[in-house]
């Protein structure tokens, strides 16, 4: 290596960013700018939208190896973690021990609600299909419809891992957006008697119910949807450390610095592949407008059977709790308090809301497992996965593939 | 691999019987366990304080032992009766 | 692929867990919910049964790749901690952190009852070589007499990984239930007289010696018995953050959020690991038998040291400290308070027992010690590990073993 | 294998410490009892220190596996973390969540200061070529004089791995001797008229500016300089967690457990490079003396540009400030503060200096940049780095690296 | 490969010549980034107490709901008017 | 490979051994070290108030800045003469 003054120079300068920046980093440079606008400033999921927008930004500076594809580097370290679909599931082990199912426990038939609005993935999958998607890319975007960021994550990791970053943005953009884009269709959907209904109120239910429930639910569901079992296995086990009652250490790590680290990563990891190559592409666009589809299908499916709950009933459910079946929690079962308390200054639908809303979160879960028993192929994804195991916990197989490969050679 | 709409709405009809076949199974599985177990009020508040004795004998022990040792004197020279928390 | 909607719904009935739902997970998902019910309703050791419990029901679950053998799985993932003997030194830091070795300096001849207590692990080692299992299994399960999950973990996934589940599984359970086997053991080998012993207030020990001790401990132990140095180094390290005085953050973080996070993942792996190929064999019935035998001459072991001290002291040692030399701390030391008081409500023994209680903790750890010299060879445990090391640090040993083939087939 | 007893007896003696105990080992175990000694005796930065000494400890006990070089042990597992530059930026994150900007923006002429103390830097790395170090060794070294950690083990690891020890523990002693460095040399080189001047309050600083300011600063840092991307992005992200507002969950993580979980790792690692082999070499004499070298230069530097500024302002700026450039916050800040009202009691610059101290930070992480653009081979960076990545990431290459000699080999 | 105390000079007079560039760069963004958004004295203090009505509106609604329950009267047979923290 | 009991027996008595002795070699040195390095009993608390005065300094600076910033005078119009926790 040589040190003269102008030799040196001229390497600091040729390694700078600006030597080869291109308009797409530029753009993704403004587009990380206003996530992190969006994120402080209109509050729009600061959480996970702060730190996508900030690994955006350090991904898409030419040469800092910082994007998701930049092997060895920082952030590419964590994308592994979104790769392998280790940190999803660790999130949803914090959502579940910060969750209380308490209101779904008091009315089950709310379930229904989260299973009505799944209405929107799949009206999206057919939007998908329909604008040049191939079926598994058109389940990763529809899931967008579930209004769950870690599910969204997941899911798009798994069937579509090059459509990962537009479907994480839209997913908790638009879950953001729930309080703008719901009341509308909530009042086009029903009538002003039916959101002044005001419904009965919750039955207090038994701390042993609550235990059990996560327990059974994991059960059932992973039983009937093996595929599912990371995400919602992970989330019972949150909520189990929350009602036991005898692990209050984990669940308070659990709900705090676990959930809170594992955030940081994932999202940095999520910023680092949004870079010009893999976001700045018509196929973004597609998404973006799929993902307002699918809030809204998602909407109108929870708001059309509450109305249906609501004549079966004789009138007992507020259609308006339907809505709140888009998960998003605790933004949709809020947004059903005020469109009722608007109408009606004394109904308190928020309780009510709640069980829909986490009903949401199963049903999701439920949808993302019908997808992988679907498509994601189990003998594929143990491919896919095969890349660190062997090496990590077993050093022979690839002395045992050189061995075939010497053997096949020599004959 | 380009998806035709009749497999779309294939996948979506089966899906969507799926989940809603899933979630009414949760459904019954809830509602026969709500009936199982029934809410009682909890005990009244009282009950709650006696209701570790073995902690708080470790704690008199502890508490004793420690004292004992600050104020020089054998365990057995004085008793702590009770602990109270405020 | 095809997507009609029969072969959509065959695929989605093929993937479901019920397909290949064998007895033996039948078998193994009630021992799951067992091993919850136990942990919740009967509080055996909460923390790590209720984590190893769920883990066991996910892996139980056929299809869900959550099985500790899966490759790229997410326990799996958890596993490598296990496998590389990664997490059991961490949690013991966070033990470390939260043990005050105060009653032991004061009266540093307990550290013998921590030794006798030992007994209980070769008293099994032998009944275990009876049984048939070879040196190394024997050794794996007499472990579980040191009382300490940490330690057998640790050991078995070293010399015995396939019996890391019942062993694991054997060694909570039974410290759990050390309330119940420990008190008719005591009162069947002491007098009355004995057990109303009271004894001298233990000394106060000057900061300095309390720092100074974990460093000595680490060189001295670890001089005589290297292998014990990533658990016992870690204990210290976890005590003199505790003592030092000057790294209370470390302190705080490691016998909080740091042993929780750790605690997680152990507890799930261990968790996964417990497949009906693995767990349903006579083998575990035996091991259950060996425990329980363990733990019985543990206690034995350190009662009649305790006698032997008892009567060496003229009287000033009360018998009933020995049994808490098994370890299981701190639950060992308040059995001894509680036999203690039964007979004489003025005899408090409860810091007294602390002495030998923490003294088993060292006892069990310089037992593991032995052990790693006698049989984990150096050679094969560097051979064993290297799967991972090389290929993360140094790309080319791999490169390097492809030519030495390449060399040879040419030749 | 054979239990005999003597046999038995031979392998446990055989595999003791002792057995292999060296010179070399003796005097690092002492080196680690020193540094242990200094951490919490004389509060030499305890928090890197006594783990780093412990980790000292452990890596210098034969055979116990525990150095950053046995492949498969604890420690190595952590040192990944420092070989793959992980463990620095996380670090960096959690500096960014501690650091206050405000002064600095109140007063933005101090970056000035925290420019000029990086004059050590470059003073050391002359010594170290003159002293026969080549010249990315001599930049490792010289960076100690950034007084700064994680810079100085990010760019030791990246540059002069093999001087990763003793580079880490020189900057971490030396900048607990600040107040023992500087204070002198400030006295030396200030006139009793400059130390009494008394600088105007700072103007307060709109929140927006707080918050925009690390968004500017990495997108002008990291286009001019990429390689600075990992640790200045990372401190830039944990200030944005800090000043944002929207993210508190995410800042007290970063400040707290996050940062302290990662410096037990990244102290440990350290601490297990320390062998004799690394550590008792005549190169480590050398960077002692270079270090202090760094240091003096570093605080004459800043104080010579204070008085340049003195004069320039009009005597508005105390030169005593200049000093607090070289980074070690706070202490450094604590120093100018204390030789000012040494001078005049009722002189208050600790605020003041905050400016230039944090200065200093971005300072060292600019010469870390510079060093990574004339030094950091990209290319051989992404070779070093892609060890790990393509195996976790993608299966094919080693198969792919397979078939290409298959085809070789069949020519 | 031994390096020479004049390549030494060269990279030590270029890398502080970069960082004084670099830092001077950052100080004149400073510095009109502190002229355009100037500091604002914060807002009076009872302006906080108003500011978040809807999350407050949740409050009454969560607290109505949960008293409903445990009342066991309709959550329109009584009115919360406001909270108060203290 | 089954191992043979009397192996289990020459593996345990030699066990046994080494755990003695080193538990052994660990009592003297603490017994040692207790000698070396006997209990003092702590200083009065005042002591400890009077202990860190640079930090107390630090604290006084700060302070006396930060209100200087906001009463908008100079940091030498006044005096902070001391902090008491309480
Ligand atoms: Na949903
Ligand atoms: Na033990
Ligand atoms: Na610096």
């Amino acid at each position: 290596m040589e040190f003269s003054f102008s030799s040196s120079a001229s390497k600091i300068i040729h390694s700078t960013g600006f030597f080869s920046l291109g308009g797409g980093d530029i753009i993704m440079l403004g587009v990380a700018c206003v996530l992190i606008y969006l994120a402080i400033w209109k509050k729009f999921e600061p959480l996970l939208l702060l730190p996508i927008g900030f690994g955006c930004l350090l991904a898409n500076i030419p040469m800092s190896m910082m994007a998701s594809t930049d092997s060895g580097g920082l952030l590419n370290f964590f994308y592994q973690g979104v790769k392998h679909e280790i940190l999803p599931p660790l999130i949803f082990m914090g959502v579940g021990a910060l969750t209380d199912f308490g209101p779904l426990l008091a009315n089950p038939a709310t379930l229904l609600l989260g299973a009505a609005a799944q209405i929107g993935v799949y009206m999206t999958l057919i939007g998908a299909v329909y604008l040049g998607f191939n079926m598994q890319e058109a389940s990763a975007i529809g899931i967008i419809g579930g209004a769950d960021g870690p599910t969204s994550i997941f899911i798009a990791s798994k069937l579509a891992p090059h459509l990962l970053a537009p479907i994480a943005v839209a997913a908790y953009s638009y879950m953001s957006l729930v309080p703008l884009i719901q009341p509308p269709i909530m009042k086009l959907l029903t009538t002003e008697k039916e959101r002044k209904i005001k419904m009965e109120q919750l039955r207090p239910i038994s701390q042993t119910v609550k235990i059990i429930f996560p327990v059974i639910v994991t059960i059932v569901c992973c039983l009937l949807l093996p595929g599912v079992a990371p995400l919602l296995g992970m989330l019972m086990l949150g909520n189990l450390f929350r009602e036991s009652g005898v692990t209050a250490r984990l669940h308070e790590t659990t709900e705090t610095h676990l959930i809170n680290i594992v955030t940081i990563l994932l999202a940095l990891a999520v910023g680092s592949s949004m870079t010009a190559e893999s976001f700045l592409r018509v196929e973004t666009l597609k998404i973006i407008v799929l993902g307002l589809l699918a809030f809204s299908f998602a909407t109108a499916g929870g708001l059309l059977f509450g109305k249906l709950m609501c004549k079966f009933s004789g009138g007992k459910v507020n259609p308006l709790i339907g809505s709140a079946g888009v998960s998003a929690v605790p933004m949709a079962a809020r947004v059903s308090q005020k469109v009722g308390a608007d109408t009606d200054p004394t109904n308190f639908l928020l309780m009510h809301a709640m069980g829909p809303n986490v009903a949401g979160v199963i049903g999701s879960a439920v949808a993302a497992g019908v997808f992988i028993s679907l498509f994601g192929d189990a003998g594929a994804a143990i491919d896919t996965h095969a890349a660190l195991a062997p090496i990590i916990g077993n050093p022979e197989p690839g002395m045992q593939a050189l061995a075939t490969v010497v053997e096949a050679v020599k004959q | 691999m380009e998806a035709s709409i009749s497999a779309a709405l294939n996948v979506s009809v089966l899906a969507m019987g799926v989940i809603f076949t899933v979630l009414v199974i949760l459904i019954f599985t809830i509602q026969l366990l709500v009936k199982l177990i029934p809410y009682k009020a909890p005990p009244a508040p009282p009950a709650r304080a006696a209701s570790s004795p073995s902690n708080q004998d470790d704690q008199v022990a502890a508490i004793t032992a420690t004292l004992a040792s600050h104020m020089g004197k054998r365990p057995d020279e004085f008793r702590i009766v009770n602990i109270q928390s405020h």
